[in-house]
């Protein structure tokens, strides 16, 4: 990607947006108003205020220190799943199309499944045999996250390979890797970053829904996910309690949408959602 | 404003929290979905306003010996399928529930022997040793009686099945249960023309279905919802105790809450009118013991435990324990509210020097080790009149040294002793009496720290008359229900 | 009075830069006016520059009249009647033009503007005796087929049916014919001529081979640049002292200068009923039955044959691109190393990589080679094929054509080939374009001594370059034969055919 | 390949599949922390210890206690008769509950995906056709943000405002099309993204193709062209995806189901292994599993069939 492209790609609104997001909540120890979990009973489901910028929970807790701590969780959870899919889906799909044969015919077939197994099954699944927590929720949502990579990898790797000037470079002895490197990885690394932006969104929001259903994150830490779950029955009276973390994983994952899009755009690439469709399409 | 007056051709929506799982078996607490629905009846039914068993199906009973007892059953009453329910049926009834592989809490060959009809009108019930608590079980609804019809090879059919003023005529798979007005009814004139069980498990889900006019009842309204119905003036919030505490257990067989010292300062440490009001929105009791105050074997001297920190903090260093590593409190998924309280626990313990985290896990996961005695703390809640109106069950079970569901793991062996002599007593006020002081016991070792008791709470929408609330969740469809148009 | 379109000052450009400037010029009712000139001239938007078909973002200026009506002011809606019926076009690739997932059918009742429910039946007759009219048959079959169920001369037919069904008066044929082998496009030449003249309709042709209309075109009008720069009854269009881009253009399709052959020398490749079959069932007709053939150093092979014959099948079995099922290629040795073979490929704008610099492209070639030496080759291979250096720097895009096919021969020459394959390397080039890259062929073979195979479905090609011609007919070497004895004397009836397009197609003398 | 060869590939991986994933499922009980038969028996009562002796009957009468190869066999043995089992809490057959969840999560993802075709055609025409400008941005950025939206978020809220608030919808349930007016639309709502995406790009390119200038040059107006020419083809795309969101939407619209209180398959899959009801899950499983590889079966074969670039395939050489 020229230099030109990287700042078109950084210098825009949603990398702003989310840069802001991310400095706020590394900084939120030192930042946040309150402690996230400081408890003051009375002081319960208030309105947002100037003491309480977003208002408080049912237990008096600082709804804004909590969702700026509840990104920490969210965000970290989310970068390193889509981090672990990036690479898996990467070296997996690479080899796959580099490969072929009973290699390819598998990851095909594994592919198939996990496709026909909605993701949240399978995060059930895993959940049901490890238990909630952290390192469950990266396991059962890493297993699945990564195929929609691979076979973007897959099959945009495969189009490289069988373009005419591959077939004309190796015939004028190309070596494996001169090809891998000159025609296919800068091919595949724009769609594939890019994909990644919103795949990143996509599995924030996933996350967020497994511990809305009470199976992700599990208190006294929290995450969006989870703080929409605890405000839910309050939200006639304090939808603020709703709206803010609702809002956080919206922001977030549109802009990192947003972003992925700005990359396949400047990479001349048609909207990036349409590399997860691609993905689709195999076989 | 005078009542306006009840519609004949009314029916009535209930949202119920639970859904029947088990194909209708009347072991199972399906059949607590029946007897909501006003289709299933039992021999006796334990009523609430006079705290006695009365009669229902039979009109009397009489203990022929020590271990048995002959129900008269009342006459011509008539299935909803036209035939007669008869002393055969009813043993039949009684029989197959005896018969499960999973047998009813209440209802089950340990405390009941054999049921054999008499004659047509009689039915004999034989229990292993002396029971004074019979009665209470032949009105648990896993006692309930269906026709000889219901039970069909593919398993219990409901459908016109029951004697009750309803009569179940069609379901949806998961969703509801409708029933029409049972015209032969027994006793006397039913005033809905039918109604609806609505399984909805969600709680806020109930509480929207209210709000929404799509449900006229919604049963166990959670906490957090109570504050938005009750703001809203077409809905009546009825309130009640429930014979279930929040309770977090100590696990009384290990360190460090084998020691009574560091037990009494963990109860003096918790502020449990705070978390009634915070976490259970008012719609919970602070505890003062194990029963609930409107229980009538309750210690009426028992009061809240006064917050103490100072005090507290002198047992935790008379008891010697240091600290080596943060407590663990389990806090069951299967209730939301618990994850809050642990927290809420977890701060106030931190002020007396006792470190704890709360992890969650669910029930099926956490019980091994918790059986097995490898825990500190769990929170859980018990309902200590499980099927039968009384405690008994509840205080054998949960705190003999031998009892089947002894949590914390905890042995007296004077209070063992009272449990006994209860158990026997046909005398009632002696019985509570007992019971009472069983549990002083348990307050007195501080067993576990008693939280909250809840309450059960419905919500009614402003159509819906004659509502009589059950805090054993039995009864809602009745005869006397009505709905102005 | 006969019909006349006509165009006045027609200017289209794109931003500040103008694509076609000021060409005037007419065209009457039973006249057929070739345009000719080189790839990018601008032919393409002239055509659709008077139908008005050109994208939004390309500004048009001038007048076109219709019988004296100012097509350019009319609108949208008025000049939707226009298109089809009184003019309509031909395109290049028949295939592409249709709608795949229509029927030949279905494309012609919309050009009977009778696409509505119901109507297909009461001109079901039409739409038959049509097809027939441009002699497809059985006609009601192949009104029932897709565009891809039919071949390529039946499409460009059908393409002609569709163009001809609403009578227009006149015909946009935009290179109609330039994607068909010989024998293919003198039937069409002829067959759209023969409709010309029966139904007086007037045809604008655009082509960029003056050889292919030379007997059908009335006049001929030459674009270059954007600009009308000759025009001229055909006749006259030979003549010497013509514009020097209309001599560039009648160069290119002279005929065969030379009659050089090439000594024998040692035999580099050998086919031993070499054969290839694609599916794995033994049933089923082989891309390419058992062939047998030597290739000896020097010599140049011309390859000819229909679409599907099995020439590229072949030529991949040479290269080793392949493996053959039955049979095998054999590669002498000479010094110990076996006879190196390379290939050209047909498109030149897909056989390098967009996002690279040619110099990355290039270096595959040389990648195992120290970074020094390697430029070193590089740049005497730019030598080679006479391109000057800095074009290594730039990326595919910013090079033509013509460009792109010499540096893919320059590659190649990087491996230092014995065996050059050109597998239709000329045939996406204007004739110009292609005649400078069959020269420098011929020029490599002079100084270097390599051997080529030229494939190609153009006679005029293989007529220009080959010492020996191999005819491929349904997978199957027919004839292979030196080729002054197969144009005096083809032997097979597909030969026959192709010497006979040749016939029609055949330049004149350039004395004239 | 050929197509019998394609097809035999296809079911013989259905099989696999299947296989595979029922097994997945039913390893779950052997390798997770506590004892399976208690979570059975709580979920026929209320929390509360079930006696030892309980436990062994229980777990006797569905021989829970076998070795686990055992009960594997014994289920494939009789899945292969085409029987799913027994549930192990209502001790029903599993059928008599996947069946009608799998017929109501088909209407439910069915509606939400013509909800979204529907909705995507509209859309991605209109954006395509104006390529570049406000509509085709405005489109464009409202595509992105849906995808962004957690349903657990709006479900909630778009109760409070349309069933509590302004009573227009109910709030719950499966059983008149009102009730399905929220669940559908949300569910639709991330197929409408990438739907309109397919659609916009597939237009764009037959709005590029030299097929529709021609008919252009035909005499066809240019809605003419659009209707005929154009959309058919920027549709092609959209039918693959289709396939794909619909084998998603069988088992993945839990959420939906739980906040709507509709007794789905995604629910149902959802509940039988909390509760440890594992012939119901497996059963779930299977069905959804084999409904997603038929489905995106038929779907590729369809495509196969209807779109002609597929069909004549690259030319090679
Ligand atoms: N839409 C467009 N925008 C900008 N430039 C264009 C556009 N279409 C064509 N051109 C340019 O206009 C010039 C003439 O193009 P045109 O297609 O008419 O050439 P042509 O003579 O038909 O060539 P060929 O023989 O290759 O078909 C070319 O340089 C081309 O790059
Ligand atoms: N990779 C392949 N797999 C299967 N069939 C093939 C393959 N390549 C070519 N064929 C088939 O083999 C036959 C010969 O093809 P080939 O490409 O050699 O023809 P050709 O003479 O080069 O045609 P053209 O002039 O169109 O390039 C054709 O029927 C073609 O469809
Ligand atoms: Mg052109
Ligand atoms: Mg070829």
């Amino acid at each position: 990607m020229a230099r030109n492209h990287s700042r078109e790609i950084l210098l825009s609104p949603p990398a702003f947006i989310l840069l802001a997001v991310v400095i706020l909540t590394i900084a939120a120890p030192w930042i946040s108003p309150y402690d996230p979990n400081a408890q003051s009973l009375a002081d319960r489901l208030q309105a947002p205020s100037l003491a309480h910028l977003l208002g408080t929970d049912a237990l008096g807790r600082d709804t804004l220190s909590r969702v700026l701590h509840g990104g920490r969780f969210s965000l970290s959870v989310a970068l390193i799943t889509t981090l672990f899919s990036l690479l898996v889906g990467t070296a997996l799909g690479l080899l796959s199309a580099v490969r072929g044969g009973w290699l390819d015919e598998l990851f095909l077939r594994v592919n198939d499944l996990l496709l026909a197994l909605p993701e949240i099954v399978i995060a059930l699944l895993i959940i049901a045999v490890m238990g909630p927590g952290f390192s469950t929720m990266v396991l059962s949502v890493g297993v699945v996250a990564w195929t929609p990579t691979a076979r973007l990898v897959r099959s945009m790797a495969a189009q490289a390979l069988s373009t005419h000037h591959v077939e004309a470079s190796k015939h004028v002895g190309a070596s494996r890797w001169f090809i891998l490197r000159h025609h296919v990885l800068p091919f595949v690394a724009g769609p594939v970053l890019a994909q990644a932006a919103l795949r990143f969104g996509l599995l924030l929001v996933l996350l967020g829904s497994l511990s809305y259903l009470g199976i992700g994150v599990q208190p006294p830490q929290s995450d969006w996910g989870s703080m929409l779950a605890e405000a839910q029955p309050h939200a006639i009276r304090s939808p603020w309690g709703m709206i803010a973390p609702g809002a956080a994983i919206f922001l977030v994952s549109f802009c990192v949408t947003l972003l992925g899009n700005r990359i396949t755009h400047v990479l001349g690439g048609q909207d990036v959602l349409a590399t997860e469709a691609k993905a689709e399409i195999h076989d | 404003a005078p009542e306006k007056a009840a519609d004949p051709e009314a029916r009535v929506v209930v949202a119920n929290f639970r859904a029947p799982v088990s194909n209708w078996a009347l072991e199972s607490d399906d059949a607590y979905v029946l007897s909501i629905a006003g289709c299933l009846e039992t021999l006796a039914k334990y009523d609430q306003g006079t705290k006695t068993v009365e009669p229902m199906l039979a009109t009397s009973w009489k203990q022929s010996s020590d271990t048995e007892w002959d129900f008269e059953l009342r006459k011509n009453v008539e299935f909803q399928d036209g035939t007669i329910m008869d002393a055969k049926a009813v043993a039949a009834s009684l029989n197959h529930v005896l018969k499960a592989t999973a047998p009813a809490r209440a209802v089950n060959p340990k405390t009941i022997k054999k049921v054999e009809a008499l004659d047509a009108d009689t039915v004999r019930v034989t229990t292993p040793g002396a029971d004074p608590l019979l009665p209470y079980r032949m009105a648990s609804v896993n006692a309930g009686v269906l026709s000889p019809a219901a039970y069909t090879g593919k398993g219990i059919d409901p459908m016109h099945h029951c004697t009750g003023p309803f009569a179940p005529v069609s379901e949806k798979a998961g969703q509801s249960l409708t029933l029409d007005r049972n015209e032969n009814y027994w006793d006397g004139e039913v005033k809905l023309a039918g109604g609806e069980i609505r399984y909805i498990t969600e709680g806020a889900t109930r509480a929207t279905q209210v709000q929404t006019v799509e449900a006229d009842i919604s049963m166990s309204i959670p906490a957090t919802s109570l504050a938005t119905l009750e703001a809203d003036d077409k809905i009546s919030v009825l309130k009640a105790d429930s014979p279930r505490t929040s309770t977090l257990y100590l696990n009384n067989s290990r360190a460090p809450f084998d020691n009574p010292e560091l037990r009494k300062a963990a109860t003096m440490a918790l502020d449990l009118p705070a978390m009634a009001a915070s976490i259970y929105e008012g719609a919970a009791q602070p505890a003062t013991g194990p029963f609930a105050p409107s229980e009538p074997w309750a210690n009426p001297d028992l009061a809240v435990p006064q917050v103490n920190l100072v005090e507290a903090k002198k047992l935790v260093e008379a008891s010697g324990y240091k600290q080596e590593k943060p407590l663990e409190i389990i806090a069951i998924t299967e209730r939301a509210e618990f994850a809050g309280v642990g927290a809420i626990i977890q701060e106030q313990f931190k002020q007396i020097g006792l470190q704890a985290n709360v992890v969650t896990k669910s029930y099926g996961a956490a019980e091994p080790d918790v059986l097995a005695g490898k825990y500190d703390m769990i929170l859980s809640q018990r309902n200590r009149m499980i099927d039968i109106a009384d405690p008994i069950g509840f205080l054998q079970s949960d705190y003999t040294c031998e009892g089947g569901y002894n949590l914390s793991h905890y042995c007296n062996e004077d209070y063992d002793k009272l449990v006994g002599q209860a158990l026997v007593e046909k005398d009632e006020t002696k019985r509570h009496d007992l019971y009472r002081k069983a549990g002083d016991i348990l307050a007195e070792d501080a067993a576990n720290v008693w939280l909250v008791n809840e309450q059960a709470i419905d919500a009614v929408g402003a159509k819906v008359q004659g509502y009589v609330q059950d805090p054993l969740t039995r009864y809602v469809l009745t005869k006397d229900l009505a709905k102005t148009s | 009075m006969t019909r006349e379109l006509e165009f006045i000052d027609l200017s289209v450009s794109s931003g500040d830069q103008r694509l076609l400037s000021e060409a005037r010029g007419a065209l009457r009712a039973g006249e057929l006016v070739a345009v000719v000139g080189r790839s990018g001239s601008g032919k393409t938007l002239l055509t659709k520059a008077i139908i008005g078909l050109l994208p939004q973002q390309l500004r048009v200026e001038g007048k076109i009249l219709l019988d004296g009506q100012r097509l350019d002011q009319l609108d949208e809606k008025a000049m939707d009647s226009v298109r089809g019926r009184r003019i309509s076009m031909l395109f290049q690739q028949p295939k592409r033009v249709m709608n795949p997932l229509l029927t030949i059918r279905a494309h012609l009742l919309e050009a009977l503007g009778a696409h509505g429910w119901g109507k297909a039946r009461q001109h079901e007759d039409r739409v038959l005796s049509l097809l027939e009219e441009v002699g497809l048959s059985p006609a009601k079959q192949i009104a029932g087929k897709r565009p891809d169920q039919l071949s390529g001369g039946m499409a460009q037919r059908a393409m002609l049916a569709i163009a001809l069904a609403a009578d227009p008066e006149f015909i946009l044929a935009d290179e109609p014919t330039s994607s068909l082998d010989s024998i293919l496009k003198s039937e069409v030449l002829q067959l759209l001529r023969r409709k010309q003249q029966e139904r007086g309709v007037g045809v604008l042709f655009v082509t960029h081979d003056i050889a292919s209309i030379q007997h059908i075109a009335d006049r001929v009008v030459v674009v270059s640049d954007g600009q009308i720069v000759d025009q001229c009854p055909t006749a006259l269009i030979f003549s010497k002292d013509r514009h020097s881009k209309t001599r560039e253009l009648v160069e290119a399709s002279l005929p065969p200068l030379r009659t050089l052959r090439a000594t024998d020398s040692a035999c580099l490749l050998e086919a031993v009923d070499a054969g290839k079959n694609y599916t794995r069932r033994a049933k089923g007709s082989a891309a390419l039955n058992p062939t047998s053939l030597r290739l000896h150093g020097g010599q140049v092979l011309g390859v000819v044959g229909r679409s599907g014959s099995g020439k590229s099948t072949f030529a991949r079995l040479l290269a080793g691109l392949e493996q053959p099922t039955t049979g095998r290629i054999i590669h002498a040795h000479h010094n110990g190393e076996a006879t190196r073979v390379q290939v050209i490929a047909q498109e030149p704008y897909s056989s390098f990589d967009p996002r690279l610099t040619i110099r990355t492209s290039m270096s595959a070639a040389v990648h195992r080679l120290p970074a020094i030496q390697a430029g070193e080759r590089m740049a005497q291979a730019m030598a080679q094929v006479g391109l000057p250096e800095q074009l290594l720097d730039r990326r595919p895009g910013q090079c033509s054509g013509g460009q792109l096919q010499r540096l893919a021969i320059a590659r190649a020459l990087l491996t230092e080939p014995q065996v050059l394959i050109c597998d239709e390397s000329t045939s996406a080039l204007d004739s110009v374009a292609q005649r400078h890259i069959l020269d420098l062929l011929l020029d490599l073979r002079e100084q270097m001594g390599l051997s080529l195979v030229v494939i190609s479905h153009d006679m005029d090609v293989i007529r220009y370059v080959s010492d020996d011609v191999a005819v491929f007919y349904e997978g199957e070497l027919v004839e292979h034969r030196p080729l002054d004895d197969f144009l005096a004397d083809p032997e097979h009836q597909h030969s026959k055919d192709l010497v006979a397009a040749l016939d029609i197609t055949a330049a004149v003398p350039s004395a004239s | 390949m050929s197509p019998l060869a394609t097809m035999v590939r296809r079911v013989l991986g259905l099989g696999a599949s299947v296989l595979l994933s029922s097994f997945v499922v039913f390893l779950v009980p052997f390798v997770s922390p506590g004892d399976p038969v208690r979570s059975l028996l709580r979920a026929r009562m209320d929390i509360g210890a079930a006696d030892e002796a309980t436990v062994q009957a229980y777990a006797e009468q569905f021989g829970l206690h076998d070795p686990m190869l055992v009960q594997f066999g014994r289920w494939l043995g009789r899945f292969a008769t085409g029987d799913m089992g027994i549930s192990h809490i209502s001790g029903t057959p599993v059928a008599d509950q996947v069946l009608p969840a799998i017929g109501v999560t088909l209407s439910l993802a069915g509606s939400a995906l013509l909800v979204a075709i529907v909705a995507s055609i509209l859309l991605g025409v209109a954006s395509a056709t104006r390529a570049g400008q406000w509509p085709d941005r405005l489109i464009t950025s409202i595509t992105h943000a849906l995808i962004a939206i957690p349903e657990y978020a709006l479900a909630p809220l778009l109760v409070l405002l349309f069933a509590v608030r302004f009573s227009l919808l109910p709030s719950a349930g499966f059983d008149s099309p009102a009730s399905l007016v929220l669940p559908v639309f949300i569910l639709a709502l991330r197929p409408i993204s990438f739907f309109t995406v397919a659609v916009r790009s597939g237009v764009c390119q037959a709005l590029d193709s030299e097929h529709v200038l021609a008919a252009r040059a035909r005499g066809l107006s240019s809605t003419q062209a659009l209707v005929r020419h154009v959309v058919p083809h920027g549709l092609l795309p959209l039918w693959t995806m289709v396939g794909v969101w619909f084998a998603g939407l069988l088992g993945g619209s839990v959420i939906v189901e739980v906040i709507f209180a509709i007794p789905g398959m995604g629910r149902l899959i959802f509940d039988s292994i909390v509760d440890a009801d594992i012939p119901v899950a497996q059963g779930g499983v299977v069905v959804v599993v084999a409904c997603a590889v038929v489905v995106t079966g038929i779907v590729d074969l369809v495509h196969k069939i209807s779109d002609p670039n597929v069909r004549i395939g690259v030319r090679h050489g």
